[in-house]
């Protein structure tokens, strides 16, 4: 038993990262160099070190303000806060598992909506297909987001350059891939 | 043949009240070679004393248990009872019958019979005991400074008024350090060479001390009151007593492009140079490596203008034996240069620069004569950011520790700036202010309040270059982490503060141990901050960790002290529990194989390499030997030596192995 | 083979060495050392399965220090015992020539001790595989099976000390054993007496064991004592990350440490 | 030796031009790359962000189906496959446990032995010396070398080049020719996989790495990732809009820069393909 | 076995658990009279085999205590003892000998409640293994066949 796992909350949200993720929270000492350097920082609820300084509170309402934050789907896994962290604190792993958590939890922010919409149809798309099918993920993308007005000048123009297969590129062992989906699927929905 | 004598003490009732005291004198009377066993109230009193001086003439006692408190109570008081009954101290040993038996049970049988056991044990290990006599060591008065920044002219002069020699080695050709490069000091923003010089002067006048730049320690032996120090004093390619410091070499110098060292690389320097104009010695040096002559083979022009003919081209290095009583390791620190960081373009950007840079800068003695003037165009910043922690306090690019100095020199840095650019815009990006220190905090908060520095808490991201402005991305953690934009004109990086070059090659010449830092270890850190683990050599100033002014002549003063204390005797008197390793005739000498483990295992250096050779020469055997001026007497290398070889006075094999023996068996 | 052989002659022809230390059949066929000194002899010199002994056994004899400069025949465990002794200055490396001799039989290069370094770098420095299986077998048993086991095994001692006369790295001229102020170890060969005996060879081999095996080889009434130290050079690497003799520097475990060694037994 | 190629998706598709410009160049200068047999998609970010497991079995796979077909050397042009390679690598070596699990999931031996290089690495390796005899037509540009997030961090991970102010791009466009420009921007986020889901991010992002390389007066922005090449070129409509600019300067892979130093034409590289003009050759 | 009282002996340093236990007193905390002291200079100067001589001069229970790490007053003694205890228990585990006898134990002079602690723990654990018969019989074996023998 490491020590400090006599004193962290075991229902909190930081000791279910440093199990998984092995991210200690309490380390971070409110620097703000990751906030400083996230691209996405200005649109999140809360910058990466605010994410880090409700962690380390412990109280289950900031927790659960975390799962409930945009900023969680906002980071774009740059890893640029990890490369400029002064205590090497591998926030793009934990942001990872907060996705994962939010998730399985139904905690998603509304703002999510599309970033998961895309991340699902891309998901769908291989689990197809093997590869990734781009019209096929367009399409899908548009029906899970109902944003069906969007890029609708891109794909001729992508067509038209030859970026744009009309037919999926399949991978020939397909019943293998389904398998590792299935494998895996315990660990998402 | 043994004759002991047992004394039990009452201590009043506190041994008494739960332990049987009649019965415990009784029993151990009857023991073998126990030839007065006696029980009295308080042993420790006038009389009981005295009942112990009589008792050792009367029964010619050879050993004394006294049965009382403990040992480390009262240990010294009965041994100095025994001397004075004439008896050797080491023949006494105490019971502790107080402490670990009638404070810590009830009254019962067993307690009086754990209380026998106890007494019996130290009868039968002072059987075992020999007559010891306490080590004397020869003291050389001559103390050696190392390093001849703040804390080393400061532990010098102090040494040096006390009336004993000192020898300060300084390897660059100046002594100052680091404080003679700097503009003002915080909190009193006095300046700082006008307070440093007279004590630089004074170094160089001093009857006691002898002072060697442009040398270094070649190799130390010995042990505390007994150095020989090899130094080696570099060629300066100058004889010292002809050259009247004039100069004129150095302005005749054809080599002018040569960053300067005290100048932080700010300004340029000629091959031959007097590294500043306060320098002690002022006397030049040629720089061998840059200078035409020793490159190209020919130039010679500092010799032809010399009017006193001083130069010396073919001058080699010397190196001098000393022999020294003690050393002050006084070595100071170096800076941790910026370029690691490459997110902050330090190296890339010629307007940031670090703290020594900027000081230079605000010095009336440096390049720009105090003027704040940007390096790349010499235009005054009219907006300038500092940024703290810029290497400390980060285990990913720098270093781990807290450098403990640069809060007070970044907010010192934000006012002096303010005070010479009073329309300019000072910000300080910081962690968290660590201003503990007289007058300290107060300093901070005039920065703030009344020069109005922008203090932003956060750490800065990158640093880049645009329209000809330095962009400075950061966040306010105040703020929600705000998201702060700064187009600055410099930028000044508080770097962190780390071990001087070479500090653990000194280290190891000086066996004294180091941090994983390469600073130098203390040997305790609370109650032994001055010393180091090797008797006989102490610290001052920053080899230790990052430290102020204030701090650093404080340690020095306490090492000088330290010193003084050691010199105020001539000879050292040291407890006689130390190891040996066992000597027998020949052709074995000793039973020590000479396997060395003990070396390595020894806390303290103080296990030796003895040759046994014949009259010509020729080595028959090491052995390892005990250097008793330097043993402290854990007794380490005693339960690793394998043939049991060395053993341990007041604690030997057979002592211990006879406790346990009679501990455990009943009689 | 044939390698070995002349360069052994040209060592000892060039007269760069005085003796070269190697095997050559005995009279029963079995392998025994040689000590050659006259380069007409090299032909004896064999190197095969047979040559087990570990050689370096000799190395702190005074009678063979007396050679000077000598060669040695060296498989690994001598190679290792050669950087143990050296780093416990107990041979000199400028005087040894070292004869490696490779897995397979084939005669190594070896012009330095930091050659020889090199090649133990390279080389698995666990415990014979035979000898692990064994130990794995043993660490299962219940502490009171090791017990017995153990204490069958130390019934067969008689005190001959031939574990300890064939150990390279018991060297002492002095054992603690013939130490009687105080009597550490009990004379007698008797139950307490060869447990304890055993258990403070192990000690003194703790991290200084080279697992050659030679002290069981040398038992001659077949106690396997070569798997106590053994066992106890896996625990050196398990805790400490350290194999014997694979430097030429003191490094020896109980000799040295580490602020942060692991440990959790301790309260 | 022959050198596995990884092409991973969009090297199929909307990054046809990149991966028509890595077989020139490989024809060009003699290189035998063996595409990986039926590989699958590394599972980009979709995979990491909604199931970890996944997105350690999906590139997993990819590496056995190497170490089955003895490809002990493998190139991944795109720099997001490469990170999420190098990234399964790492993880699976430090976790044995987890390692047998994946093995378990994607029913292969895997032992994780490839040596996974990035495109520059595969230059600077099997290229760069045999460079200077084959440059017909110097790139006498102005560069601003665009490195994006992936092919630096996490730079304990992938250990190539430094993740600040990284260089080994620049040093292969001064090799042909060309003359990089002091870019900040070289390893700003350009939004990567919100290109579709959040193009306004995208827009904003991307826009600002395209503004500061004309601000340095660059005459190209040189990239190694068809993802940053998407943003950047795909999408410049929707930053010229969201940003009210008229921003011109083309996106050009490395390999592409390489191709017409050496002489290879605009169409053989792929050129035609891209959104934004390519003006300069 | 419920009126058996363990023999146990303490080798402890005098720095630390020495001054602790010291410390115990003055705090005038009781323990089992059971435990018997034997001070060292340093954990570092405890031999191996004296453990082995308490057992065989009838203990049934050892304490070996010194100073924390990083507080040893001669630096580095203790650092160099917690190996050699490593090793011993390696090898004591390794031949049966019942490490479970033996208490390793860090106790500061500023700890005395701790070696109170200590101590009636210890105590209570022995008294529940009981006697060590098996270290015993080793020893008694030994005088009977010398009583044998002559």
């Amino acid at each position: 038993m490491s020590h400090s796992e006599h004193h962290i909350e075991r229902n909190s949200l930081s000791y279910g990262i440093e199990k998984n993720v092995e991210v200690l929270a309490q380390k971070c000492y409110q620097c703000g160099k990751c906030s400083a350097g996230c691209p996405v920082a200005d649109q999140m609820d809360f910058p990466p070190s605010m994410v880090m300084r409700l962690l380390q509170t412990e109280i289950p309402a900031n927790d659960e303000k975390i799962l409930r934050s945009n900023s969680i789907w906002l980071c774009v896994t740059c890893e640029m806060c990890l490369s400029r962290c002064p205590m090497e604190i591998d926030i793009p792993s934990m942001m990872d598992y907060l996705r994962q958590k939010s998730r399985s939890e139904k905690k998603v922010n509304k703002q999510a909506k599309n970033i998961i919409a895309f991340h699902k149809s891309f998901l769908n798309s291989i689990r197809w297909t093997g590869r990734l099918f781009e019209l096929g993920l367009i399409l899908d993308y548009k029906r899970q987001s109902l944003n069906l007005t969007q890029d609708v000048t891109l794909a001729p123009k992508m067509i038209t350059r030859g970026k744009l297969h009309l037919f999926p590129n399949m991978v020939k062992d397909m019943g293998h891939l389904a398998r590792i989906f299935r494998k895996t699927s315990n660990s998402s929905k | 043949m043994a004759r002991i004598g047992v004394f039990v003490c009452h201590c009043g009732e506190n041994i008494s009240a739960t332990v049987d005291c009649g019965k415990v004198a009784e029993t151990i009377g009857k023991l073998k070679h126990v030839v007065l066993s006696t029980e009295y109230k308080y042993m420790c009193s006038d009389p009981g004393q005295t009942l112990i001086k009589e008792a050792i003439k009367e029964h010619n006692l050879t050993g004394v248990v006294v049965s009382a408190c403990s040992p480390r109570m009262h240990e010294p008081t009965f041994r100095k009872a025994c001397a004075e009954g004439g008896l050797n101290p080491y023949l006494c040993e105490m019971a502790n019958l107080r402490e670990h038996c009638s404070w810590v049970h009830e009254k019962n049988e067993l307690t009086t019979e754990k209380a026998i056991d106890i007494v019996r044990t130290q009868v039968e290990k002072v059987k075992l005991n020999s007559a010891l006599q306490p080590i004397k060591v020869p003291v050389t008065k001559t103390a050696m400074v190392i390093g001849g920044g703040i804390a080393g002219i400061q532990a010098a002069l102090d040494i040096a008024n006390t009336g004993h020699k000192v020898v300060m080695i300084e390897r660059s050709p100046s002594i100052g350090g680091h404080m003679s490069q700097l503009s003002e000091t915080f909190p009193t923003l006095d300046c700082s060479q006008c307070i440093l010089t007279p004590r630089m002067v004074e170094v160089a006048q001093h009857p006691n001390i002898t002072l060697y730049t442009y040398a270094e320690v070649e190799s130390v032996e010995g042990f505390i009151g007994n150095f020989t120090v090899k130094v080696r004093k570099k060629a300066k390619s100058l004889d010292e007593k002809l050259c009247t410091g004039c100069g004129l070499c150095t302005t005749k110098c054809p080599q002018k492009k040569i960053p300067n060292e005290f100048e932080q690389g700010m300004g340029m320097r000629p091959a031959i140079y007097i590294p500043f104009p306060q320098a002690v010695p002022n006397r030049p040096v040629i720089d061998r490596e840059h200078c035409t002559y020793y490159i190209k083979g020919k130039c010679k022009i500092c010799e032809i203008v010399c009017p006193t003919k001083a130069i010396r081209f073919d001058q080699p290095d010397e190196i001098i034996e000393l022999q020294i009583g003690a050393i002050v390791a006084a070595t100071g620190f170096d800076i941790k240069h910026a370029d690691f960081f490459p997110e902050y373009g330090y190296g890339r950007y010629k307007d940031i620069i670090d703290g020594l840079q900027f000081e230079r800068l605000a010095s009336a003695s440096g390049p720009t004569s105090g003027v704040i003037k940007r390096p790349s165009d010499g235009q005054i910043p009219k907006n300038i950011v500092f940024i703290a922690c810029a290497g400390s306090r980060d285990p990913a690019k720098g270093i781990a520790y807290c450098s403990k100095i640069c809060c007070m020199y970044t907010a010192k840095h934000a006012m002096l700036y303010k005070h010479k650019v009073h329309e300019g815009k000072a910000h300080v990006f910081y962690m968290d202010i660590r201003s503990g220190g007289k007058n300290y905090d107060e300093f901070v908060r005039r920065a703030i309040e009344e020069d109005h520095v922008n203090y932003i808490r956060g750490r800065v991201s990158t640093i880049y270059e645009r329209n000809g402005k330095l962009i400075v991305k950061g966040v306010d953690t105040l703020l929600s982490s705000m998201p702060v934009e700064i187009e600055a004109d410099m930028v000044v990086l508080a770097t962190a503060g780390v071990a001087n070059s070479g500090a653990e090659e000194l280290a190891q010449k000086l066996h004294i141990s180091y941090d994983s830092h390469k600073f130098f270890a203390e040997a305790h850190p609370k109650l032994k901050p001055v010393e180091t683990n090797t008797a006989g050599i102490f610290l001052a100033g920053a080899c230790q960790n990052p430290k102020d002014i204030p701090d650093s002549v404080s340690q020095a003063s306490g090492s000088a002290v330290k010193v003084a204390a050691l010199f105020s005797q001539n000879e050292l008197t040291r407890e006689p529990l130390v190891a040996v390793v066992n000597r027998m005739g020949p052709p074995l000498h000793s039973t020590c194989v000479g396997c060395f483990l003990c070396q390595a295992v020894c806390p303290y250096q103080a296990i030796e390499r003895e040759d046994i050779k014949t009259r010509d020469g020729k080595v028959l055997k090491s052995l390892a030997k005990i250097n008793e001026g330097l043993c402290q007497g854990c007794g380490t290398c005693v339960a690793l030596c394998r043939s049991k070889s060395i053993d341990l006075h007041g604690y030997s094999n057979n002592q211990v192995y006879a406790e346990v023996v009679a501990l455990l068996n009943e009689y | 083979m044939n390698n070995l052989i002349s360069r052994a002659k040209e060592l000892l022809e060039s007269k760069t060495v005085n003796v070269v230390i190697g095997y050559e059949a005995g009279p029963t066929g079995l392998a025994r050392p040689a000590f050659i000194t006259d380069s007409a002899k090299a032909d004896k010199l064999i190197y095969d399965e047979r040559c087990v002994q570990n050689l370096a056994v000799y190395l702190t004899k005074a009678e063979v220090k007396n050679f000077g400069k000598m060669a040695i025949v060296a498989r690994l465990p001598v190679m290792r015992s050669i950087m143990m002794l050296i780093s416990e200055q107990q041979v000199i490396g400028d005087n040894l020539i070292i004869l490696g001799i490779s897995e397979d039989n084939s005669l190594l290069d070896i012009a330095s001790i930091s050659v020889m370094q090199g090649y133990i770098d390279k080389c698995d420095l666990g415990n014979p595989s035979k000898d692990r299986e064994i130990l794995a077998e043993l660490n299962k048993m219940t502490p009171e099976e090791k017990f017995s086991w153990w204490q069958n095994q130390f019934s067969k001692c008689i005190k001959c000390y031939a574990c300890r006369q064939a150990c390279p790295m018991c060297y002492c001229i002095r054992c603690t054993v013939e130490v009687n102020q105080p009597q550490w170890i009990p004379v007698q060969a008797n139950a307490h007496g060869n447990t304890e005996w055993h258990i403070l060879r192990a000690m003194h081999l703790a991290g200084r064991c080279i697992s050659c095996g030679e002290c069981g080889r040398a038992c001659p009434v077949g106690i396997p004592c070569h798997l106590l130290t053994m066992q106890l050079a896996d625990q050196v690497w398990n805790y400490f990350h350290v194999h014997a003799g694979t430097s030429d520097k003191m490094n020896s475990v109980l000799s040295t440490y580490e602020p942060n060694d692991k440990e959790s037994f301790i309260i | 030796m022959k050198t596995g190629l990884y092409p991973g998706c969009s090297l199929t598709g909307s990054a046809r031009d990149y991966n028509e410009s890595v077989s020139a160049l490989a024809e060009a200068f003699g290189l035998e790359l063996i595409q990986i047999p039926d590989w699958n998609c590394c599972g980009a970010t979709a995979a990491h962000n909604l199931n970890k497991e996944l997105s350690l079995a999906l590139p997993a796979r990819i590496l056995a189906l190497a170490e089955k077909n003895g490809l002990e050397e493998i190139v991944v042009p795109c720099a997001a496959c490469y990170s999420r390679l190098v990234v399964t690598q790492h993880e699976l070596k430090k976790n044995p446990e987890l390692k047998n699990r994946i093995s378990e999931v994607i029913e292969m031996d895997y032992r994780g032995t490839s040596r996974i290089l990035n495109v520059i690495e595969w230059i600077d390796k099997y290229i760069i010396p045999l460079l200077p005899e084959k440059i017909t037509k110097p790139f006498n540009y102005k560069v601003a070398c665009y490195y994006g997030c992936l092919l630096v961090r996490p730079n304990k991970v992938l250990n190539y080049d430094r993740a600040e102010d990284p260089q080994t791009m620049d040093i292969v466009m001064t090799k042909i020719g060309a003359q990089p420009v002091d870019y900040p921007y070289k390893t700003e986020c350009c939004g990567a996989g919100f290109s579709i889901s959040r193009t306004d991010i995208v827009s904003k992002l991307s826009g600002k790495i395209i503004e500061d390389a004309e601000y340095r007066g660059a005459d190209a922005i040189i990239v190694a990732c068809p993802m940053c090449h998407s943003n950047l070129d795909m999408r410049r409509p929707d930053i010229n809009k969201y940003w009210k600019t008229e921003f011109k300067i083309p996106v050009i892979f490395v390999t592409q820069a390489i191709g017409l130093a050496i002489g290879l034409s605009p169409e053989k590289v792929g050129l035609k393909r891209h959104f934004v003009d390519v003006k300069i050759s | 076995m419920s009126d058996f009282e363990p023999k146990v002996v303490a080798f402890v340093c005098n720095w630390c658990t020495y001054a602790g236990a010291d410390l115990t007193g003055t705090s005038r905390l009781k323990y089992a009279s059971n435990v018997k002291i034997i001070r060292f200079p340093c954990t570092g100067r405890i031999d191996f085999m004296l453990l082995l001589k308490a057992f065989a001069n009838g203990a049934d229970g050892i304490i070996v205590s010194g100073c924390h790490p990083n507080d040893c007053h001669y630096t580095s003694g203790n650092f160099h003892a917690k190996r050699r205890w490593i090793m011993f228990k390696e090898l004591m585990d390794f031949m049966g000998i019942d490490m479970n006898r033996v208490t390793f134990s860090w106790v500061s002079a500023a700890e005395g409640a701790k070696w109170a602690e200590v101590v009636n723990e210890t105590v209570t654990r022995i008294r529940e293994m009981g006697p060590y018969v098996s270290y015993k019989e080793l020893v008694n074996k030994t005088i009977e066949e010398e009583v044998k023998n002559e």
